[in-house]
């Protein structure tokens, strides 16, 4: 089934650094971005290379489990897009922006 | 247990009463300790050591709520209950807030009787801390302007402390057999010479603070200064001599092989505050303040004598710890009488009042001559004890403490000629029955302290013997 | 019998002191009065029985309670009545009685007799426990509280400012001395273990205890409590001041009795000095030193007190060369008869002060003579005794103490006899002054001077009797074996006890001939003779008046001004201390502990409004502030 | 980085060498993947950093592929390519937002984001050097497909998978209600600022 055999040639060490590369530039996006959309966009980013993660072990340890939380973290990730762009388009109706400024309006 | 709680309870029955309370009950009130003080020197005793007088299971097993009583305990107790009524007596003022002032004062007098009996570590800690909450209200709510500014710094000071000393005890209670905050599993704690050095700056950190000693005292004058009389007289009185029975009690016992390390530092801070209390009181405009740093220079000496570990120290120590609560007390006294009649305290606004009322004037001498310490008056005894103990500590070192004598005589001269000398500016209003007696309690303790200090220091013979017995012991170990 | 001769006077106190304001004011006065009395009366019985033929006792001793006994120190409050003692005793109370008596009649016009009298009773009690102690505490107590007293009765007059002032100079310079005092005690109990003369005498006597280092240590220890009390240098200069009390106080406390306790104190440590020659050395010199000052001080001086007080220090001082010489009899002697007339003529001071009505300047006097003849013929009698006219008291007295300072060392004798010889002409000085020439004063009539009653000149009476007689005490032995040396023999008897006789140590032999005596006399003599002639010329004959201070001129300027030692010691002592206290209180208390600690709390405001700050709502800085969190977290567990 | 550098020594092949055993099409996807995705962190136009990030979900596809897990690979092109990253765009375009609107930030800014990112990188890189052992290779054939992966899920998974629905109910009714257009719904912005339109 594989396409290639790829145990035999990629140690897990090259997945685990590639997300957290993957996951730093995620990061580096969410602190340095005000676009509120940017910003959702790169926390999926940093989703994704958990999940590349979760898979990697998954596959090399030969258990399902992993996937199956990759399946739950898509699922979480989808239902948090639905309701950030939500909150988004609500917040740009009332300021016209998407900046992230605007949440130290918020009184807690 | 009964002498915490009625004085809580009377507290709460003041308080409850309102304005309806007047002085007569809260004297009568703040007197019923006194009694139960007499059934347990009556029942207990003051020889063969800190006798459990209460003991009930708290927190745990081996955290419980034990009360203990001794010659020690007593003379604090005795100190307490016969000054906090007359306080309550003479010390307040019939304006605004003298319902809730009665009412801290006594509940205060509930919690230092819990410091001055608590025998277990985390009770002693509560009731410490406990007692610290009526005088903060006290100099919070009342004490003008600067209050804010005058009980943050108090309050910077003694937390610290305070927390030192917890962590402290909570190091020792950590380190006992079978996790135990009692006294004596505490002192059991066998600590080496670095960590007893450091248990031991806990402590003292806290009952340091409290005494004050030099760089420590910087609280004192403006709390003194700014409070109510009866803060001032409850603060210096009595509050400063849980710092010294602390040492006595919980300090020496529980972390003695440190005794060695800090004894040079603490009499050479104390002599230096000796001299830098009276120093600083010659010059004072301001009757509180110079009575605030004259203390300062008292007490002092006694927390020098109580760390030369003689017997001499020790006793005379304590003596004068009580004989200070009199006169200090006493003078704050005066000034708020002289205040409440003229307005002002500064001398040089005053002047000639001893004129206008002659028992005021008598009893006014008498306080002086007491903390002059003349023969035959109260300072007399412990002084000379204090002073000879720091004599066989280092010559020199009683040579400088004993400019004090000098001094002292200096400024508290001063302050008699200055108010009540002179040619008559203001009047002294004539005493009302409260104030005799407030007046008179604190006379015969002078005088009769004065001619048979011996009938005190047997109190605390025993107490001290078993301090000086147990400091001499892990000496023993150290050597 | 002897607690109630001690607790009498302190009775009177009591009685008069709480009292005293609802009782008329003779009655308060002859109740003190009484007191003292009584106390008189006791110690002859007293003394009497010490002395009786049958059965010479040493001392009585009585011990009432243990006022202190912790650790190493035990203190008893006991009393011991032997020869000393009661030597000082009788002076104490027998003067006491008579100013007690005159003190009535001089202060009946003031409102707070009863507490005057209060104030006398309870300074007669003190006094009568620092003699009668049987140990240093107790003298201690006694020292102490006779100061206080003296504070009290100099400011008594408490209205007036400077009056205050001066007594609280006299206490605070006295508490210097008490404070030598107590370190000496202190190195007594360290060294011998006791405070009991008689166990401690007998240590000193017997043990090697102590090295001689170690004794004179203790000797000038006490001589600087002696100071203080007894008015040598430097500790002198609260006495001329303390004339600001009333004139019996000072008859009483500042020349019979207070300021003879120094002496009394080295007398009673004889043990001790006699170990160490140099601490004897320390003290001779001191007080002549001292003597020669007063004296000189004391010829400019127009206040009739001043003249007094400073005669007193002088005095004082060589009764100190007497103690250096180790001539302790004629010192004791010398306390006696100078209390007889040095007290009489601080009464008779008063008596004249009494009828001038408060005027002190005795350039305002003159021509007194005539208007008090009383005062006037038992001044003269005290003014002879002093400047030593033949056959007197005060020629016995003060010429064993030039012989005993003449066998000791020439150039002492040399200078104790011009001390000496000033004494006679400030005396007659003053004296010649305000009793002879015209009257000078213009605010009160002549007409209106007055003779003092009764009740004040028969104690001027009987202390003028005394003052001449006084010298039988002692009387040298040039005038015959058999009756001579009477006080020697007194406080040398030795019952056979362990610790015997008061000097225990024989007194330095004055081994003088008969011609060597006679000679030193005639010196003497001639002395007061050309002072008498002097002054008689200048201030009867001439009738010149003494100048203002502001007219004097070189040295007189600067002994009319006291050699200028006030305002040395305000310069030197007074001023530092103050600006000390002012620096200590402004910079370093206020200024560097209390912003220190102000520090803390404003450090804290800081931090608080820093961390505010970081707390602005903005999501961006919580991100950042949450990755680096995460990111120490993870570098924490990691390392 | 000093530091990252001499783990790498200890613990094995430097940093260099340890891409030269790699094979071609797993080193030409890895560095696609973290281009892409430096790209959709930095570009301006927030409609180009959609496109990117649907590349990048594209090239983590492919991963997933490589590492057998052919269902994974389908559901993220379909769940994240296909749904999210379209409700994004069709968001962008519905707020007109195509255009460079972004506040700049500041250069330090920029700066203190990429050491945080930077040094958050440093610390897991070096807590797997320190920390990480080899894994035991285990590849059992076929769990990535959707028969073993659906016996797990309702079996073992079956509860979270239900409260999964759950999630996605309530995030679907919270979406319709936050997108429901109220009369006054102001509330967030202070008048003065004047953000209702």
């Amino acid at each position: 089934m594989n396409l290639l055999s790829i145990f035999n040639q990629v140690e897990i060490s090259h997945y685990i650094y590639l997300s957290t590369v993957l996951f730093s530039i995620g990061l580096f996006g969410v602190l340095f971005r005000r676009n509120a959309i940017i910003l959702l966009m790169c926390i999926e980013l940093m989703l994704n290379a958990v999940n590349l993660l979760f898979t990697a072990f998954s596959t090399y340890m030969g258990d399902a489990d992993g996937q199956i939380f990759v399946f739950f973290i898509m699922v979480v990730a989808a239902a948090e897009a639905a309701v950030g762009l939500a909150i988004l388009v609500l917040v740009y109706r009332n300021t016209r922006k998407t900046d992230v400024s605007f949440l130290d309006q918020l009184k807690g | 247990m009964e002498i915490i709680l009625i004085p809580i309870i009377a507290a709460l029955v003041t308080a409850g009463l309102g304005k309806r309370s007047n002085v007569w009950i809260s004297t009568l009130l703040s007197l019923i300790p006194l009694a139960v003080l007499y059934t347990y020197f009556t029942r207990f005793g003051v020889d063969n050591g800190w006798k459990t007088i209460f003991d009930l299971t708290w927190i745990s097993e081996n955290i419980r709520f034990t009360l203990g009583f001794d010659g020690l305990t007593g003379m604090l107790l005795l100190l307490t209950n016969l000054m906090v009524p007359v306080i309550v007596m003479a010390g307040i003022r019939d304006d605004e807030n003298r319902v809730k002032l009665t009412a801290l004062t006594l509940f205060m007098q509930g919690a230092l009787n819990g410091v001055f009996m608590a025998q277990d570590g985390l009770m002693f800690y509560i009731f410490w801390e406990l007692a610290l909450i009526p005088i903060y209200f006290i100099t919070l709510t009342m004490s003008g302007e600067n209050a804010f500014k005058i009980t943050l710094r108090f309050f910077l000071y003694t937390f610290i402390g305070s927390l030192a000393m917890l962590a402290s005890l909570l190091y020792l209670f950590l380190h006992t057999a079978n996790y135990s905050f009692s006294f004596e599993a505490l002192r059991a704690v066998e600590l080496s010479r670095i960590e007893s050095i450091w248990v031991g700056a806990g402590i003292l950190l806290a009952f340091v603070v409290k005494i004050p000693l030099l760089p420590f005292h910087s609280w004192q004058a403006d709390t003194y200064t700014h409070s109510p009389a009866a803060g001032s007289m409850l603060l210096s009185g009595i509050m400063l001599k849980m710092g010294l029975y602390g040492l006595l009690r919980w300090y020496l016992p529980l972390a003695p092989e440190s005794i060695e390390f800090f004894q040079p530092w603490i009499i050479g801070l104390s002599v230096a505050g000796v001299l830098y209390g009276a120093l600083i009181a010659i010059r004072q405009k301001d009757m509180k303040r110079l009575i605030a740093f004259s203390s300062l220079s008292h007490v002092a000496l006694i927390a020098a004598g109580i760390f030369t570990l003689t017997a001499e120290g020790l006793e005379g120590g304590v003596l004068q710890m009580f004989v200070h609560g009199v006169n200090v007390i006493g003078l704050f006294l005066v000034v708020e009488l002289i205040e409440k009649s003229t307005g002002t305290r500064l001398l040089g606004e005053l002047g000639g009042l001893a004129k206008s009322n002659r028992s005021f004037m008598i009893f006014f001498m008498l306080l002086a001559l007491g903390t002059v310490a003349v023969p035959f008056t109260n300072g007399f005894p412990g002084e000379f004890m204090l002073l000879k103990a720091v004599y066989m500590y280092n010559p020199n070192m009683s040579l400088l403490a004993g400019l004090t004598i000098i001094f002292c005589a200096v400024y508290i001269f001063r302050m008699v000629q200055f108010s009540m000398f002179g040619e008559g500016k203001h009047e002294v209003l004539s005493l009302k029955w409260n104030e005799y007696v407030a007046f008179g309690i604190l006379s015969i303790a002078v005088l009769l302290i004065g001619f048979v200090p011996q009938l005190f220091v047997d109190v605390v013979h025993s107490s001290i013997l078993q301090i000086v017995t147990w400091v001499s012991e892990a000496k023993g170990v150290l050597s | 019998m002897l607690t109630l001769m001690i607790f009498l006077p302190l009775i009177g106190f009591l009685i008069n002191g709480l009292v005293g304001r609802f009782l008329p004011k003779n009655v308060s006065g002859w109740l003190g009065t009484a007191a003292v009395l009584g106390s008189f009366i006791l110690a002859v019985m007293n003394f009497n029985a010490l002395t009786a033929e049958a059965g010479q006792l040493e001392s009585i001793h009585q011990k009432l309670f243990t006022f202190l006994h912790v650790g190493s120190l035990h203190v008893d409050f006991a009393f011991q009545f032997d020869r000393l003692s009661a030597v000082m005793t009788l002076i104490i109370t027998g003067i006491g009685t008579l100013i007690h008596m005159y003190s009535i009649a001089y202060m009946h016009e003031d409102d707070g007799l009863y507490k005057f009298f209060a104030y006398l009773n309870l300074f007669i009690f003190n006094m009568l426990v620092l003699v009668l102690g049987s140990n240093y505490m107790m003298l201690f107590f006694g020292w102490e509280g006779v100061g206080l007293c003296s504070y009290l009765l100099i400011g008594f007059w408490y209205k007036n400012v400077d009056f205050g002032k001066a007594a609280r100079k006299a206490f605070v310079m006295n508490r210097i001395g008490d404070l030598g005092l107590l370190l000496g005690l202190f190195l007594i109990y360290s060294t011998y273990g006791t405070f009991e003369y008689q166990d401690l005498f007998s240590r000193v006597f017997t043990g090697t205890d102590a090295s001689s280092n170690v004794n004179t240590a203790i000797a000038l220890l006490l001589f600087i409590g002696a100071m203080g009390k007894s008015a040598q240098i430097p500790l002198y200069t609260w006495l001329p001041d303390a004339m600001a009390g009333p004139t019996p106080v000072s008859a009483l406390i500042h020349a019979a009795t207070m300021v003879t306790a120094g002496i009394y104190l080295v007398i009673r440590s004889e043990a001790i000095y006699a170990l160490s020659p140099f601490a004897n050395e320390i003290v001779m010199w001191i007080g002549l030193s001292t003597s020669i000052l007063a004296a000189l001080i004391g010829l400019k001086q127009n206040d009739i007190k001043k003249v007094l007080a400073y005669s007193t220090v002088s005095q004082l001082g060589l009764m100190f060369i007497a103690l250096g010489c180790g001539a302790y009899t004629a010192a004791l002697f010398h306390v006696i008869t100078h209390a007889f007339f040095k007290a009489l003529l601080f009464l008779g001071s008063g008596s004249v002060i009494h009828g001038m009505h408060h005027e002190q300047d005795i350039r305002q006097m003159g021509g007194l003579r005539k208007k008090m003849p009383i005062t006037y013929l038992t001044f003269l009698i005290g003014t002879l005794a002093i400047t030593g006219f033949p056959f007197l008291s005060g020629f016995f007295s003060k010429d064993e103490i030039l012989m005993s300072a003449f066998a000791h060392n020439k150039l002492v004798f040399g200078l104790a006899l011009m001390s000496a010889g000033i004494t006679g002409f400030y005396m007659f000085r003053m004296f010649f002054v305000t009793f002879h020439g015209t009257y000078r004063n213009h605010h009160h009539a002549y007409e209106k001077v007055h003779e003092s009653p009764l009740l004040m000149t028969l104690p001027l009476l009987v202390l003028a009797v005394l003052s001449v007689i006084g010298g039988a005490v002692n009387l040298p032995h040039y005038l015959g074996e058999g009756i001579s040396g009477g006080l020697h023999h007194l406080l040398s008897f030795d019952g056979g006890g362990q610790f015997s006789p008061i000097l225990i140590y024989p007194e330095h032999a004055i081994e003088l001939s008969h011609t060597a005596e006679i000679a030193l006399l005639a010196m003497a003599v001639s002395v007061f003779v050309i002072a008498f002639l002097y002054t008689r010329n200048k201030y009867v004959v001439k009738g010149s008046v003494p100048e203002a201070d502001a007219d004097q001129q070189g040295m007189g300027k600067v002994l009319a001004n006291k050699f200028y030692v006030d305002e040395a010691y305000d310069m030197a002592f007074v001023a530092p201390l103050e600006s000390a206290s002012d620096v200590i209180t402004e910079y370093v208390d206020e200024k560097a502990l209390k912003s220190a600690v102000d520090g803390v709390g404003t450090g804290g405001y800081g931090l608080s409004k820093l961390l505010s700050k970081i707390q602005n709502g903005n999501i961006e800085y919580y991100l950042l502030y949450m990755v680096i969190g995460i990111s120490l977290l993870l570098a924490f567990n990691l390392f | 980085m000093l530091a990252l550098i001499s783990l790498n020594a200890k613990s094995g092949p430097n940093f260099i060498t340890m891409f030269q055993n790699l094979p071609i099409p797993f080193l030409i996807l890895s560095f696609l993947t973290i281009l892409s995705s430096l790209y959709v962190v930095t570009s301006k136009n927030p409609v180009h950093s959609v496109l990117a990030l649907i590349f990048t979900f594209f090239t983590i596809s492919a991963h997933y592929v490589l590492l057998n897990a052919q269902f994974l690979a389908v559901v993220n092109l379909i769940v994240y390519a296909g749904a999210i990253m379209v409700l994004f765009l069709f968001v962008l375009m519905l707020l007109n937002l195509s255009k460079e609107t972004e506040p700049v930030k500041s250069n330090w800014w920029g700066i203190a984001a990429a050491i945080t990112a930077g040094s958050m990188l440093l610390i897991v890189t070096a807590a797997f050097q320190v920390t990480g052992e080899a894994v035991a290779k285990n590849p059992v054939e076929g769990i990535g497909l959707v028969k073993a992966l659906g016996k797990v899920l309702f079996t073992r998974f079956v509860v979270p998978f239900e409260l999964t629905g759950i999630l996605f109910l309530a995030a679907m009714v919270g979406a319709v209600l936050l997108g429901k257009r109220e009369k006054n719904n102001a509330v967030l912005i202070p008048k003065e600022e004047g953000g209702n339109s």
